[in-house]
């Protein structure tokens, strides 16, 4: 290690400024970076305008921390469980503080950020006709297509300044790689200004090089990387740990009343100075049962030559 | 074995909804269990995609709660990207979505946004999440809900998820060059459309429902064929594989 | 074996049509699908309409042998030789039948099957604003960008009737995986109607479900399975075996006349039945040369939960 | 050691053209060495990118003839699509790109399409692949072309992939956001563009070639400043290194 590897203290007081535009979550309900954005509690910062599809809790605890001026998103809740009270409250009650809204379909959101990879400012789409939310969205345009006549929608590039992904792993010059499901990792990372990789694993180069189909970023695009195991939970990782959904329940219940949110947020973040210091509150036989039990590997393909 | 609960009923309608070789957006819960109970029954062909970018030919390896959970993702046969499945979606190859809602209304336009206006909600829901997508550019589309009254509005608050509008050529005027709901599937009753006039009307009701019971739970009325037929209840066979499914009840009871 | 395996003839006879638009190629110089171009000949298919970026050297044999109305392509040539006579002769002196061009730049080539792919009329692009390759394509268009009023060139949509992509590996039922540079593959195959995909070595099914974030396409999309050990020769593949350049250099030097190319056929394409004579005709011990010598496996990964 | 040849000469100067930390669209024979050259001694932190969907910043295993031959894919740090690379080139992520020339005029317009015109050429050559993509869309690219008569024409035939077009605000009449020539590389001299004006001008003469050389063999003429360096020539150390990589001087002999 050395190269890129930063703690998260350093990589999140570095790489993210209050009233940034940050992406988080990319990769639907797995691979959330759950430590990275608690640190971003810890670190206080504001104004900040969160990205992703389906954010599952983190978005809505970083609503109810007060670090959230406006998000940019698809679905914002508590997958397993429904509805996110901090969210519901921001809205409905403008409690911490009142949250500007720029809502997507998942896809029109994968748009965006594919604009944003290819350096183009729209992308057209026959998604959302008919949708209200195309009709509140404040920058979707319409369009009739010249070669077909067809009505379409155009979905504006959006160029996040930061992209957080967690990974299973990368190398200290932050190639980072995943496999599995990527939901919007890749376009994610690639539109953002700058990339800040959290990974179960910094890894030799040479596990890289010997299986290159498999890095989603390459590191002369990333400015962080943090090693941080467990950095995802209660999401799953693939590779490391499966979901804890029964950490969604308990969040779900204890904060449906502000009050239960702020003790929440004192327990699991305040109270402790870093991951480690989460870890240990769980406890390790409490993780264990998050670890993968049926192996199913992979077999070895030859990139020789 | 013990009767079949309404949610099992459900369950059963919408696997029948499942044509051998669909592909088929699946979503979670009860969607998830009529894919399972198709397979194994009357379409063992078909496939079901989800917008975390995985496509699965057979039930996950363990029970799970989100698409994204390691069950899911082991023995899939291709996880990529979620534009590799929305471009599967845009581009005509997904027969069959399923999609869950908090209000569906006579043109199976579905809300999952708001409850009251959209700039001041008495109730915020999560949002769109793909069920928008899925609703504009599947084929076809199946809504799966809870026969209450406030979720069977004449006119849903928000439409998150156009289904035929306000009928007639709505979707085609809107752009939509394809799709559409093709039926309602509630604890109660299975509703379709008139494939001309967009109208909805009562197909079936399931067992243990009544006519009347079906129209005092909802704030629309269908238009009610002279005979309504009886949903053809879940067979023996049906029931053990939803159980096989989902043990311990924690979908379907 | 079974499901939708089939023999070359049978695959080329079922799902190739005179006058069908056809992709091959796509992954530029690696694995481009010289035994199936090679049957399309040996079928006499006739009109086709062919794709692809770089189509090094099995264009040039299609034009020479009159299979081919129209190339849609961005590269014409032989990748480490330089130029291609048959598709010379056919510009410049209409032998054997005048040729119809429509010229792209790699990327806006890959666009235009991007747009089949995701189901878009067109997509927008900043490239080749400037070039007369703009100028003279038929059906680019120009459009001010209605959020920056940014120059953009529209490239339509491409939907092949057939795509053929030759593929390291595949199950029966038409899942077939890819490792190293893909090029196009995806979405050329993506995009098109029917697909054909010739593998060096049909696999269990367990083999992809190990490993499913090197499927580039999913079966239910797939037509046929042909399964052609050195399918690809004199192109590389992935874990097979490296391109064989001498062969390209004989091709250059023997292809300079017509009556070159034509003695060129016969002993190649015409004077054998199918590839495994093809293959005896250069011989087990010359073949042996291009069989990976040095190994860079990958590590598994594991899948499990 | 044996002095340098012309080749050697090009594959130095480009060499020189890459900075430290410069994202390069590489593509084959002299350029693939000057980027190999630029990583063994200045440009430690270059990476190479390869429109066949790949990263690298070590040299291939072996020498290799094309971007995808196998010894290129060992070892690379990325391997994907061409749309992903595209799409560096497009965002303006690529700081350099190489392009090879049948022709380059006066405002470092290449071509590489056809000798003649278009609708019947005298000589059809093989297209743009990416070169027009790397024209337009990286932050700077560098034309290595034979010092000839007729390779070195005041007007190309076709403009594949666009210079400076006529000069002046033509790029950005165009459209293109970034990017041009920033320098013509020969057999013979190096050749720069005035920031300004986007006028041609001789920048330096290579080891062994002198002004009327240059001159003669090209039918425009570059603006000559008052004093004409000569291309700094490659040290023994930098030909060391080129011959490791060429050492039977395939591309430099």
């Amino acid at each position: 290690m050395k190269g890129k590897v930063l703690s998260m203290q350093e990589a999140i007081s570095r790489f993210v400024a209050d009233g940034d535009t940050v992406v988080m979550g990319a990769a639907l309900e797995p691979m959330i970076p759950f430590a990275a954005g608690h640190e971003i509690i810890r670190q206080g910062k504001k104004d900040l305008t969160l990205v992703g599809p389906i954010s599952d809790i983190l978005f809505d605890q970083l609503i109810g921390a007060g670090c959230v001026r406006k998000v940019v998103g698809a679905w914002i809740g508590n997958v397993s469980e429904g509805s996110a009270y901090n969210f519901r409250r921001a809205v409905e009650e403008g409690v911490p503080a009142p949250l500007v809204l720029e809502e997507h379909s998942n896809f029109s959101l994968a748009l965006a950020l594919l604009a944003g990879q290819m350096g183009v400012p729209f992308l057209p789409t026959r998604t959302l006709l008919g949708s209200d939310l195309a009709r509140i969205h404040p920058s979707f345009k319409r369009m009739e297509c010249p070669y077909t006549g067809d009505k379409l929608l155009l979905v504006p590039a959006l160029k996040p300044d930061v992209a957080i992904l967690h990974l299973p792993r990368a190398d200290a010059m932050g190639n980072g790689q995943i496999w599995g499901s990527t939901g919007l990792t890749k376009e994610a990372a690639m539109a953002s200004k700058r990339v800040i990789i959290i990974v179960e694993e910094v890894v030799e180069r040479e596990v890289i090089s010997h299986d290159p189909s498999r890095t989603i970023i390459p590191g002369f695009l990333v400015d962080a990387v943090v090693e941080e195991r467990w950095g995802a939970h209660p999401s799953p990782v693939p590779g490391h740990y499966d979901r804890d959904h029964h950490y969604y329940t308990r969040y779900h219940l204890e904060t449906k009343d502000r009050e239960g949110f702020l003790r929440w947020l004192e327990q699991w973040v305040y109270g402790v100075k870093d991951r480690k210091e989460y870890l240990k509150v769980l406890g390790k036989d409490y993780l264990k049962g998050f670890r993968i039990r049926t192996r199913y590997l992979s077999t070895p393909v030859d990139y020789g030559c | 074995m013990e009767g079949p609960t309404p949610a099992e009923c459900m369950v059963v309608a919408g696997a029948r909804e499942i044509r051998d070789e669909d592909c088929v957006f699946v979503g979670m819960r009860l969607p998830l269990l009529s894919f399972q109970l198709a397979k194994e029954t009357h379409a063992p062909h078909a496939v079901g995609i989800f917008e975390t970018g995985l496509l699965r030919d057979r039930p996950a390896l363990r029970s799970i709660l989100t698409m994204g959970d390691l069950p899911n993702i082991a023995g899939a046969l291709w996880t990529t990207s979620m534009l590799d499945i929305m471009s599967l979606l845009q581009s005509g190859k997904v027969s069959l979505g399923f999609l869950g809602a908090a209000q569906v209304d006579q043109f199976g336009n579905v809300n999952t946004t708001c409850i009251g206006s959209y700039r001041s909600p008495e109730i915020r829901l999560p949002g769109s999440g793909g069920a928008a997508d899925i609703a504009c550019l599947a084929q076809r589309f199946v809504v799966i809900i809870a026969h209450e009254r406030h979720r069977l509005p004449g006119r849903v608050d928000f439409i998150t998820s156009p289904g035929f509008g306000e009928g007639g050529h709505w979707r085609e005027n809107q752009g939509l060059i394809r799709g559409g709901p093709s039926a309602i599937i509630t604890t109660r009753c299975v509703i379709r459309f008139d494939p001309a006039t967009r109208e909805a009307y009562l197909h079936s009701i399931h067992p243990g429902s009544t006519l009347d019971e079906v129209l005092e739970n909802m704030e629309w009325r269908p238009r009610i064929p002279k005979s309504v037929p009886t949903t053809p209840p879940p067979t023996e066979a049906e029931l053990q594989i939803i159980r096989k499914y989902d043990p311990e009840g924690f979908w379907t009871r």
